[in-house]
C-alpha cells in the first residue's frame, strides 16, 4: 500500500499548474474541478504522459520522475493503469485482444478470460469496439487496465460517456473492484455526486491549484476556501466585511460568531444546515424573505432572499411544509455548521461558537469603524 | 484496331508496370518514416520539410525534369558519381526514371500517409505505451492497422501517379524502347506518328486502369467518400 | 545568363498567366456548384459522378491528351461545330487549351471545394434557415465565408495546376509561339535546342511562382497545417 | 397561447420513433429520456428539420406539416427558434451580428442591442464567438433566437456545453426569459435534475415512443410504466410475479395492497417515501438487511438488501440516525407511494391501498398456485 507523492510544476502555453500533495495507498482518491483546473494534466503528469518542468513524483519507494536526479521513467514502465475519458480502444482489435493486450503472450488469453468473466462481457469477447454500447465499452477499458495489474489506477472521468441511469451501477461496480484489486485509485471528475458516491479522499482542484485535500467527508464539511466551497456545490456563501468583538457582517446583516479567523474572507453554510424557525434569535440568525419554493425529489428547497437581496438556499425533507412566498422568515445559522473561507488560503479546521457574551451584536455603523483597523491587523 | 492489337507492342505496359513498382517499393521506405516525424514532430523544420515535399505537387514536370538532368545529368556530381560507380549513367536510363518517378510521386505518397498518422486518436498510441507495449509494438499492433485506408490511399495514388507520369520522363529519360519508353510515352510517339488506333489501344489499358484505382481509393473509403486534395 | 536575360521572350509567361486565369474563371463558375451538389446530394449518381471528376487525378496526361485530339480534333463532333461557328479548330489553338486545362486541372478546383462545404457544420446552416434566412443568403453569408480556406486551396491549386500543364497541352496544343507555346512547353524546347540558360531562367521563375503557392496554401490553413492529399 | 399538435411516425436506418401528444402553450416542455431514444429527432420533426413519414404538425391554427394535405411549411417559414446543442453560432460573425441575423434589416442594430442588454452580454458585441467562453457563447445562441420573437422555441440539451456550477444560474435566466416572452419551449436533456428544475411539463421518450407525458409534478410522483420509472431515477423498482385477495408477491416477499391492475408488472416506490420502523407490520412492510449508508449531501441513503438479494435504497434526511450495517431492520412501503408500472403500457393515475381485511396474507406458496390463473384472465 505505497502512497503516491507528487510535487510538480507544469506550463503550457496560458495554463501553469502546481501541485504538491501525498496522496494515500489505498482507496479511490477523486480530484474535483471545474473543465480546464488541470485536473487531466495533473493525472497525465503523474502518468508520465506529460512531463513537468521540475519536481518529482514516487510511487511508495519506487521514485518514477525527479527533476533534480534526471529521473524520467517512460510511461510503459511505470505500471499505471489508466482508463481515458473516451476509452482509447483499440479500433482494429475484439474485445479479447484489447483486454489481452498488456498481459504477457502465455498468460493472454488465460487473463483474458477471467477479466471477460469478472466484468459481465461474457459473450463479447469477439466483438469489435465498434459493436459495443457505451457501458460495455467502458467495462472493455476497465478490463483492459486492470488485466495488467497496474500499481495505480488512473480514471479520467470514465462515466461521462455513459448514459446517466447506467452510472449508478457502473460506479458500484468500479468501487467494488477497486476495493478487491486493494490499489490505489485516482479519479478525475467534474461531477460532485460521483465524487460523492466513489470518493475516499477528495482533492480540489481550481486554475492549477489543489485547493483542498482530504478525507471525503472531510472536505464536504469545510471547504477551507472560496473557490473550494463552489466546486463542492456551496451555494451559501457570505461576504464578510467587517467583524468585531464576536461580530461578523456583511451588506447581508451580522452573525454573533466567535473565532473567525482575520483572513476569512466569506462564511459558508450548507443548504441543509440552516434552521428555520418563527422567533428572532439575536446572535446566530438573521430575517430573511421567503421568495420560492422548489421540489428536488427527496429534498425541497426554499429559496429566500437577505437585507442585500442576495439569495439564501435552504434544504428541507420532502415532506415538511415550508413558509409561503413573499413571507418574513428567521433564519438560523448554527454556528457549528457555518464555515469560515479564506481566499487563495484555506481556513480550514476552524471552529466557530456562539459568542459568549449576552449583550447583542453592536450596531452596523460601530462595525464599520473597526473594519479599518482590523484590516490593519492583518 | 486488330491490325494494331497484332502488331500490339506490350514492353512499354511492362516497364511501366516495373517502374511504378520500383518507384513505390522506395517511396514505402522513405515515405512511412518522414510521415511519421512530418505528423509528430514539434521540431521548427517542420514546415521546410513539408514545404518541399509538397513542392512536386505545384511545380511543373518540365521545370522538374529540367533540373533533374542539371543535377543528375553528365558533369553533374551525381551523375558522375553514379557513372563511375555502375557505369552507366543517370539520365536517359531506367534508374534515372526510378529517381525521377520518386520525386514526382512523393508527395501523393507521403502527404495520405501523413494524414493517416494525424488521424490516428494520440490516446490510442498513450493506451498501448501505458499497457507496457514497446514504440516499435505500438506502431506495428496499434497505429499501421488503424490507417489501412491511408495505406491503401497512398499506394494506389504513388503507383497510379508514376503510371500516369509524362514530362518529367520525357525530359529525364527521353524515348529508348525498352529502357524508358513508359506507356504514356508510347502513347505520344503513336499520336505524333498519327498511330491512331494503337494510341487508341494504349489509352484504354491506362483508362481501364485508373477506373480500377478510383475504384479502390473510393472503396477504401469505405462507403464514407472524401476528397482526396485538400 | 545575361545573355539569355538580354533575349529572354517573355510570351510564354503572359500566355500563360492568361490561360491559367481564364481556366481558373471558368473552373469556378462550374465548381461551385457541382462541388456543393457533390458535398449535399443523396442522389445515387453521385458516386459516378465523383469518380468522373476525380479521373483527371489518376489518368495520364498523354491518354487524356489523346482523348481530347479524338473528341475535339478535325472530324470530331464538337471541333467541327467548333469550327463552323468560330472559324477556327479548337485543337492547336488557344480555346482548345482552356478546355483540355479546365477538365485536366477540373479535381484540383472541385474537390477542395467539396471538402469545404462538407466541412461545414449543417448546424450553422440549419440554424441560418430558422431563423428566416433564404438559402441564398445562408450560402452567401453563411457558409461561403467559413470556407475561405477551401476557396484559397481551389484557387491557388487550379492556377497551379493549369500553369504547371505539360503533357496535355503539347499534345492539344502544340508549340505554337504567341498561341499556345506557354511556359512550360517554352522549356521543354530550351532543353531540346540545349539552350540551357534560357531554361534556367524560365524554370527559376517557374519554381519561385510554386514556392509562393505552397506558402499562400500553407498560410491559408492558418497555422493548423494539413495534407494537400489524403 | 396556441398549443403544439404533433402526431408524426418518422423511420430512418434501425431507428424509428411514432409520437402523438399535445404540447401545451405555456411554459416549458422537458423531453426527458436516454440518448438515442428521439428526443432530439422529435425537435427536429417539429421544427421541420426532418420530415416525418406520416402525420402532422400544427401550432394553434397553423398547420406546419400534413401528410395527406401535402402540408410541408419550410423550416424558415414557421418561426420556430432553435438553440441547438453546440449553439451552431456563425464564426463569421460578431456577437452583435450573429443575434441580429434573424431580424429585419431596419431593426437589426437595436434588436441587437436590446438582447445584448438583456442577456448581460454588454462590452461582448464586437467579439466573434470564438473568443467568448462557453456560457457565453450559450447566451448569445438564446439572444439570437430569442430577437426573431419565435412563436415556439426549441432547445436543444442548451446547459450540455456548460460548466455544472454555471447551469443553475443560467437555468433560472432561461426560466425568467420564457416566463418573460410568454410564448411556448421545449427543452430537450437528458438530465433529471434539469428536468425537476425547469419543467412545467414532462414527456418521458425511451425508444421513440413518448411513454409519458403531463404535468411536471404528475410525472414525477407516478411514473405509470417501467421504462419512464428508470428515466425519471426511481431505483426502487420490484417485479410483480403473482397477486391474489389483495396481496402481492415477488421473488422479494409479498405486501398487501388492493387496487393492483392485471397490468401491472412492476411496483415502484421512491427513496425518500419508506418507512423505517423497528416492529413488523404485515401487509405492507418488507424485512431486509442494512448493507451500507451513504452521505449524499442533504440526504443520506440506506442500501439494504430484500429477502431476494435484490437492493433497496432509502433515502433519509441528512441528520437522522440510520441503522448500522448488517442489522435485520423493517421497511414500511406505504400504500399512498407505492406505483404499479406496466411494461409497454402505462398504468399512471392508479391510486393503491392498505388491503382491508385483517387476516394475513395466504403464505407465497398458495399465491404461486394462483399464478397460473392470473396470468390466463389476463
Amino acid at each position: 500500500m505505497n502512497p503516491l507523492d507528487v510535487d510538480v510544476e507544469f506550463e503550457r502555453a496560458a495554463f501553469s499548474l502546481a501541485v504538491n500533495a501525498q496522496i494515500p495507498g489505498e482507496g479511490i482518491t477523486v480530484l474535483l474541478g471545474p473543465s480546464g483546473s488541470g485536473k487531466t494534466t495533473l493525472m497525465r503528469l503523474i502518468a508520465g504522459l506529460e512531463n513537468p518542468k521540475t519536481g518529482s513524483v514516487s510511487l511508495g519507494p519506487q521514485t518514477w520522475f525527479d527533476h533534480h536526479q534526471g529521473i524520467d521513467i517512460p510511461v510503459r514502465k511505470r505500471k499505471v493503469g489508466i482508463v481515458f475519458q473516451d476509452y482509447a480502444l483499440f479500433q482494429n482489435m475484439t474485445v479479447a485482444q484489447n483486454i489481452g493486450f498488456g498481459v504477457a503472450k502465455s498468460d493472454r488469453e488465460r487473463t483474458a478470460d477471467t477479466w471477460i468473466e469478472r466484468l459481465d462481457l461474457g459473450g463479447l469477447a469477439d466483438r469489435y469496439p465498434a459493436q459495443l454500447s457505451g457501458g460495455q465499452r467502458q467495462r472493455v477499458a476497465l478490463a483492459r487496465t486492470l488485466a495488467t495489474d497496474p500499481d495505480l489506477l488512473l480514471l479520467d472521468e470514465p462515466f461521462s460517456a455513459v448514459d446517466a441511469h447506467l452510472r449508478q451501477n457502473l460506479r458500484a461496480q468500479l468501487m467494488g473492484l477497486v476495493a478487491a484489486v486493494k490499489k490505489p485509485a485516482i479519479l478525475v471528475t467534474h461531477d460532485l455526486d460521483e465524487a460523492r458516491q466513489v470518493g475516499d479522499w477528495i482533492g480540489v482542484m481550481t486554475a492549477g491549484r489543489l485547493a483542498r485535500f482530504g478525507a471525503a467527508h472531510e472536505i464536504f464539511n469545510d471547504p477551507g476556501e472560496y473557490a473550494a466551497a463552489c466546486v463542492l456545490g456551496w451555494r451559501n456563501l457570505l461576504p464578510v466585511s467587517s467583524w468585531n468583538a464576536g461580530c461578523v457582517a456583511g451588506p447581508w446583516g451580522q452573525l454573533g460568531l466567535s473565532g473567525v479567523p482575520l483572513s476569512a474572507k466569506w462564511l459558508g453554510i450548507r443548504a441543509e444546515h440552516i434552521g428555520l424557525g418563527p422567533g428572532l434569535v439575536p446572535d446566530c440568525a438573521l430575517q430573511a424573505k421567503a421568495v420560492r419554493c422548489r421540489e428536488m425529489g427527496a429534498v425541497r428547497e426554499l429559496q429566500c432572499r437577505l437585507a442585500d437581496n442576495s439569495m439564501l438556499y435552504i434544504h428541507r425533507p420532502w415532506n415538511t411544509p415550508l413558509p409561503a412566498a413573499g413571507e418574513t422568515i428567521t433564519v438560523h445559522l448554527p454556528a457549528q455548521y457555518v464555515k469560515p473561507l479564506g481566499e487563495g488560503t484555506s481556513l480550514a479546521g476552524t471552529q466557530l461558537s456562539q459568542r459568549a457574551s449576552t449583550s447583542p451584536c453592536p450596531p452596523l455603523s460601530t462595525l464599520r469603524e473597526h473594519e479599518a483597523h482590523s484590516t490593519s491587523v492583518v | 484496331m486488330l491490325e494494331a492489337l497484332a502488331t500490339f507492342d506490350t514492353e512499354p505496359i511492362f516497364l511501366t508496370l516495373q517502374l511504378a513498382s520500383m518507384t513505390l517499393a522506395v517511396l514505402m521506405i522513405l515515405g512511412l518514416p518522414l510521415a511519421w516525424w512530418l505528423a509528430n514532430t514539434k521540431s521548427p523544420f517542420r514546415g521546410v520539410v513539408e514545404t518541399l515535399t509538397a513542392l512536386p505537387l505545384v511545380l511543373p514536370p518540365s521545370v522538374l525534369g529540367f533540373y533533374l538532368l542539371v543535377f543528375l545529368g553528365k558533369g553533374s556530381l551525381i551523375g558522375e558519381a553514379w557513372q563511375s560507380a555502375t557505369g552507366e549513367p543517370l539520365v536517359f536510363t531506367f534508374s534515372g526514371l526510378v529517381i525521377a518517378s520518386c520525386i514526382y510521386s512523393l508527395p501523393f505518397v507521403v502527404q495520405p500517409l501523413q494524414a493517416g498518422f494525424e488521424s490516428i486518436d494520440k490516446r490510442t498510441i498513450e493506451a498501448a505505451l501505458s499497457l507496457g507495449a514497446t514504440h516499435l509494438r505500438t506502431f506495428l499492433e496499434v497505429v499501421l492497422p488503424n490507417m489501412r485506408r491511408s495505406l491503401i490511399v497512398a499506394s494506389v495514388l504513388g503507383f497510379a501517379h508514376t503510371v500516369g507520369e509524362f514530362g518529367v520522363v520525357l525530359m529525364v529519360g527521353g524515348n529508348i524502347p525498352g529502357e524508358t519508353q513508359v506507356i504514356s510515352i508510347a502513347i505520344y510517339e503513336h499520336v505524333e506518328s498519327i498511330e491512331y488506333e494503337a494510341a487508341h489501344l494504349l489509352s484504354m489499358v491506362l483508362l481501364a486502369f485508373s477506373f480500377v484505382v478510383l475504384l479502390i481509393v473510393y472503396g477504401a473509403n469505405g462507403g464514407k467518400r472524401e476528397a482526396l486534395i485538400a
